[in-house]
């Protein structure tokens, strides 16, 4: 069973590592603001996602793992509602 | 433990070149943006030292709280229009500036390294003393802020409390009793008040939770009203609420509340135990959670109205 | 190294960086985020010295860290009041240099 | 400090010293300015008996009396100590803030009809915050304890400067903030080093553990630059003159007369009290040429100034610059070093009084001219004689003429300078007398001269005779009896309980 | 097991630390803004993987605050942004 919790946490935190890593190379690497935005929310929302997720079955207690959901939702929370500013904020600047 | 260090070096590294941005960058909001960045790098090395207590409190004054009054702060300069300052000095001031800064950290670094092994320590003193003054209390940082420091502590208070009266004084005079100038003058969209409706109420929970847990686990007074003032300003940011007039009554005792209280409660330590700031044996938790309940509510009050200034006579309420 | 030492050398090279910029930039915000930096250097130093504190069972020592949450407050109180003063005399005199010398010439596009 | 009990007789007086103006502050907050006014004079005669009252009990057990906060005694508590020098300090604090008190109701009161003025609630907060914080520097006994002290008191001083709102007062504000806190920054950083060496931050503790090796050089360079910055010591005194010179009479009086000493009195702690194993030839000297270098500066600048208020501001350098001559005449455990550190004490003291006297008396000059430009005080002595009267009286004590609290201080100094050899100090002391006579001089001169002053608004007897009344004491002062410096040993590591 | 989260801890931190010369580069002050969101993120999620590997006390709610307070601050940057524009050209 642990043997099965602990292939669970490796995959899930390493396609989290994965994410951050492609969401990063899409910051520098996307040529303007708009996709590198697209690039941004998609990649850290599901990297800390994925590493929560992993995170979850070595949470000591139930209350530590809903914390470390309400982190993730919060993050989430936050990402969306910026990026749709920064968005807004980007096409203003462009007009 | 292969990995760690190697970690510890990247992060030193990182929280090294973080700060050196802030103080490079061009630009007043790339500056502050590069702060509030090492004010979060900062926390995870707080976290390092096993000190969470600090990397929180850390993360939400010197990242946030204070991110968000410089950046407030610049956004008013721009809008007196009177970013007047003089120029930079010249090349050669700079050199020997940082001259002289090397070899201020270098002799820094140089006596933090030759610090005494095995260092001194309270730990001892203050494990033997949590069967008495600070007793029940699992964090021994909240025994040390409310009982064996109780001094400093409810005195650090009453200079917050300067400090939001310095700030409004700079005030003008026929403003003197209205509200200070909001956060944000144009209404904000949807999507930011969206936002602050959703978070304000989640993290203004989340900060009642870090002040309870406190007395036993990482967190407190202190870190909590810092949360709650956070909150606050989101919602103020938003203009969902607007920044309490000085001269409101309300608003006069919420702030002086956690001095007050706990001047009281050192002054009746002296009838009930025979001390100032003694408490009577068994009651010490509740009578300190009583006290930071106070104090939480003076730091969420002040924290903001020291980031919206001193009042302005253009602000109606 | 150890943790403590490599916070400590990071404690210095704040200190110092602070310390450059408290002297090389004319704004005043931006001295202040340098004070900021000198201030975050030292507590640092405390925050080393209390996890070197280390024992009885705690793996710091309690009190520099409550120390240091003190100061925390006390140098975001100081800077608050900085920035009252600074916005003041921007509206007052429509010049916020520090530097006697300097009141009347343009800013270098130091200012955002 | 030889080892005592944590708590002696009478300790619990050093807390109340301490709460009574800090619950003022509250309480005046919470009320608005009208009863702020109330409460601050209020609270001052009852302080000054408090004040009085511990120096009774100091001088009645003939030792320090001490309190341990919560019952916890150092190093893990806080301990209250309170020897002659805190006792003496706390009774002049409690007479300098009363006498400016009272002096500022004509000032700060709130008018009627306005519920409540910005002016007058800063000013009666502040006043008593500053008086917290010195009475805690006076009696505080463990550095981080003093640290917190050191900030309460910047923060009550800095608004004072611009209370009056104009542009050139925030500056000075600004600018002695920023000196302030890099004071601060400077002396927790020392403070780190010195808990990171000894595990202590109590001033007995320490006192026992502390030996001369490099960190603790290094920790008390850190701490006495600190100090330095906020007590404006050349070449850090650049923030002082236009703080003195822009705040509010009543205030420059507080700020000059009282709260660059609270900063001083800790570099005293520090050097005599933490750091007595320390070989202090060589700093001692350091901080002596400093000293002397301010009394030249300050005096040059000060006989310069076309302002009166300015022309105090610098003779407030000049004077500080006295000050550090206790640093190499009063170390150590020699037979010279009880005259120094009573000459030392004695200047704090002198000048604290005739200076508040002067700040006062100039805001009279100011507030009946209309200006304080010293070119216009044609025919003003004749006016208004009481007060030229004390600005007269207060440079006498300046300059050191007997029989003045100044003549007395520089009296000690020389003849410790003397005894120990150490000639060089008696350059300044009396070269910088001469020059103080020489802007004294520039004040009278004119105002003695014939001609018709236009006095604009008569100020009040009552003030008029407060100003007078600090101008007095400061030349009592010259009169202390033999059982005022032995009062002043009590508690002075190495005193051997004679007194000169 | 702790070794390579602490090594995930590491690679995440890399990254954004590579992210952050988006912060340099910019060219706008909004992409400075991603890069910070990124940095407070990848932060965040070391900070979970760094603690559980080390164990040490407290930490899930010091991720808590900095979650709250990146959330915090980035909206006080927009809220400059979005209220500059516009009205900050004389």
């Amino acid at each position: 069973m642990s043997v099965l919790a602990d292939l669970f946490s490796l995959a899930a935190v390493g396609a989290g590592v994965f994410f951050f890593i492609a969401g990063t190379a899409g910051l520098l690497r996307f040529p303007d603001s708009l996709t590198r935005l697209h690039a941004l929310s998609k990649a850290d929302n599901l990297g800390l996602g994925l590493v929560v997720l992993g995170l979850i079955p070595r949470a000591e207690n139930p209350l530590a793992a809903l914390k470390l959901v309400v982190v993730w939702a919060l993050v989430l929370l936050s990402g969306a509602s910026t990026a749709q500013l920064i968005g807004r904020v980007l096409r203003r600047g462009r007009e | 433990m292969s990995v760690l260090p190697l970690l510890d070096i990247g992060l030193a590294l990182l929280v090294v070149a973080v700060a050196a941005w802030t103080i490079a960058a061009r630009n007043l909001f790339a500056s502050v943006l590069g702060y509030v960045a090492y004010g979060l790098l900062l926390a995870l090395v707080w976290v390092r030292l096993h000190a969470p207590d600090i990397a929180l409190t850390e993360a939400a004054v010197g990242g946030g709280v204070t991110g968000v009054l410089l950046v407030t702060a610049g956004k008013r300069l721009d809008a007196l229009k009177a970013t007047r300052s003089g120029a930079g000095p010249g090349l050669r001031e700079r050199i020997v500036a940082g001259a002289l800064s090397a070899l201020v950290a270098g002799a820094l670094a140089f006596v933090v390294a030759s610090l005494p092994t095995p260092a001194p320590s309270l730990a001892p003193q203050a494990a033997a003393a949590a069967a008495g003054p600070g007793a029940g209390l699992g964090n021994p940082i909240t025994a040390v802020l409310i009982s064996y420091r109780a001094f400093d502590t409810m005195l650090e208070k009453i200079v917050l409390l300067l400090a939001v009266l310095g700030i409004w004084s700079v005030g003008a005079d026929d403003a003197w009793g209205s509200a200070p100038a909001p956060l944000r003058r144009a209404r904000p969209d949807g999507a930011m008040v969206l936002l602050a409706r959703i978070l304000a109420p989640i993290g203004a929970l989340i900060g009642v939770h870090i002040f309870w847990v406190g007395a036993d686990a990482p967190g407190g007074a202190f870190q909590g009203g810092a949360l709650l003032a956070a909150m606050w300003m989101v919602a103020m940011m938003a203009r969902l609420l607007e920044a309490p007039r000085i001269g409101s009554r309300a608003l006069r005792l919420a702030l002086i509340s956690g001095p007050a209280v706990f001047l009281t409660v050192g002054l009746a330590g002296n009838i009930l135990a025979g001390s100032f700031f003694a408490f009577p044996p068994g009651f010490a938790k509740p009578l300190i959670l009583f006290i930071e309940a106070f104090m939480v509510l003076s730091v969420a009050v002040a924290l903001p109205m020291m980031v919206a200034g001193p009042p302005d006579g253009e602000s109606k309420p | 190294m150890n943790p403590s030492l490599l916070a400590g050398l990071v404690g210095a090279a704040l200190v110092g960086l602070g310390l450059y910029g408290l002297i090389a930039h004319p704004h005043p915000l931006r001295k202040l985020l340098a004070f900021n930096l000198v201030g975050s250097g030292v507590f640092l130093v405390f925050g080393v010295v209390a996890r070197r504190g280390a024992a009885a069972g705690y793996a710091f020592d309690p009190v520099p860290q409550a120390m240091v949450i003190t100061g925390i407050v006390v140098a975001f109180a100081a800077s608050a009041l900085a920035v009252a003063l600074i916005l003041r005399l921007a509206v007052a005199g429509g010049d916020v240099s520090l530097d006697p010398q300097a009141s009347g010439r343009r800013d270098d596009g130091e200012a955002e | 400090m030889i080892a005592q009990p944590a708590t002696t007789p009478g300790g619990f007086l050093l807390v109340l010293a301490v709460l009574l103006p800090a619950a003022g502050t509250l309480f005046s907050f919470a009320l608005g300015s009208r009863a702020a006014e109330k409460i601050a004079l209020g609270l001052t005669p009852v302080g000054f008996f408090l004040a009085c009252l511990v120096a009774m009990k100091v001088a009645a057990a003939g030792a320090p009396i001490a309190y341990a906060i919560g019952g916890l005694p150092p190093p893990l508590g806080i301990a209250l100590r309170a020897d002659g020098v805190s006792a003496v300090m706390m009774v002049t604090a409690s007479i300098i803030v009363a006498a400016a008190a009272f002096y500022a109701r004509a000032k700060f009161a709130t008018p009627d009809g306005v519920e409540e003025s910005r002016g007058a609630l800063t000013f009666w907060i502040m006043i008593q915050a500053i008086w917290a914080a010195l009475n805690l520097i006076f009696v505080g006994g463990d550095l981080f304890n003093l640290y917190v002290a050191l900030e309460l008191l910047t923060f009550a001083a800095v608004p004072l400067v611009c209370i009056d709102g104009r542009p050139e007062t925030l500056a000075a504000a600004l600018r002695y903030l920023l000196f302030a806190l890099f004071g601060s920054v400077s002396y927790l950083l020392g403070v780190a080093l010195l808990y990171g060496l000894y595990g202590t931050l109590d001033i007995s503790l320490l006192a026992q553990r502390v030996g001369a090796a490099p960190m603790v050089w290094t920790a008390a360079a850190l701490m006495t630059a600190g100090l330095l910055a906020k007590t404006a010591l050349f070449p850090l005194h650049l923030w002082l003159p236009p703080a003195h010179a822009n705040a509010p009479a009543a205030a420059s009086a507080v700020l000059s007369g009282l709260v660059v000493k609270g900063s001083f009195f800790l570099a005293l702690r520090l050097w005599f009290y933490v750091l007595p194993a320390l070989p202090t030839a060589a700093p001692g000297a350091v901080l002596g040429a400093l000293g002397a270098l301010a009394v030249i500066f300050g005096s040059v600048l000060a006989l310069r100034q076309a302002r009166l208020k300015l022309l105090v501001a610098y003779s407030t350098v000049a004077q500080i610059g006295y000050l550090f001559f206790v640093f190499p005449l009063a170390a150590g455990a020699h037979v010279w070093s009880p005259l120094g550190w009573s000459g030392g004490v004695m200047q704090i003291l002198a000048h604290a009084f005739a200076k508040a006297a002067m700040f006062l008396a100039a805001g009279l000059v100011a507030e009946a001219l209309g200006h304080d430009r010293i070119a216009g005080f044609r025919g003003a002595a004749r006016a208004l004689p009481l007060t030229f009267l004390t600005l007269g009286l207060g440079g006498l004590s300046l300059m050191g003429l007997p029989p003045t609290g100044g003549f007395e201080a520089k009296w000690l100094m020389l003849r410790a300078a003397a005894a120990s050899g150490q000639w060089i100090w008696s350059l300044p002391i009396l070269g910088g007398g001469l020059l103080a006579g020489g802007y004294v001089y520039r004040i009278l001169a004119p105002a003695l001269a014939d001609g018709e002053a236009a006095i604009q608004a008569r100020p009040e007897r009552s003030r008029e005779a407060i100003a007078l009344g600090l101008a007095v004491i400061a030349l009592a002062l010259a009169f202390a009896p033999q059982g005022f410096f032995d009062f002043l040993e009590i508690g002075r590591p190495f005193a051997s309980g004679s007194a000169p | 097991m702790n070794e390579i989260l602490l090594a995930a801890a590491g690679l995440i931190v890399v990254t954004v630390a590579v992210g952050l010369a988006r912060i340099l580069r910019g060219p706008d002050d909004a992409d400075r803004l991603m890069a910070v969101q990124l940095l407070g993120t990848g932060g965040i999620a070391a900070l979970l993987l760094t603690a559980s590997a080390t164990r040490v006390p407290g930490v899930d709610d010091v991720a808590l605050g900095l979650a709250l307070l990146a959330a915090f601050a980035t909206m006080a940057f927009l809220n400059h942004l979005d209220a500059g524009e516009g009205d900050a050209e004389p």
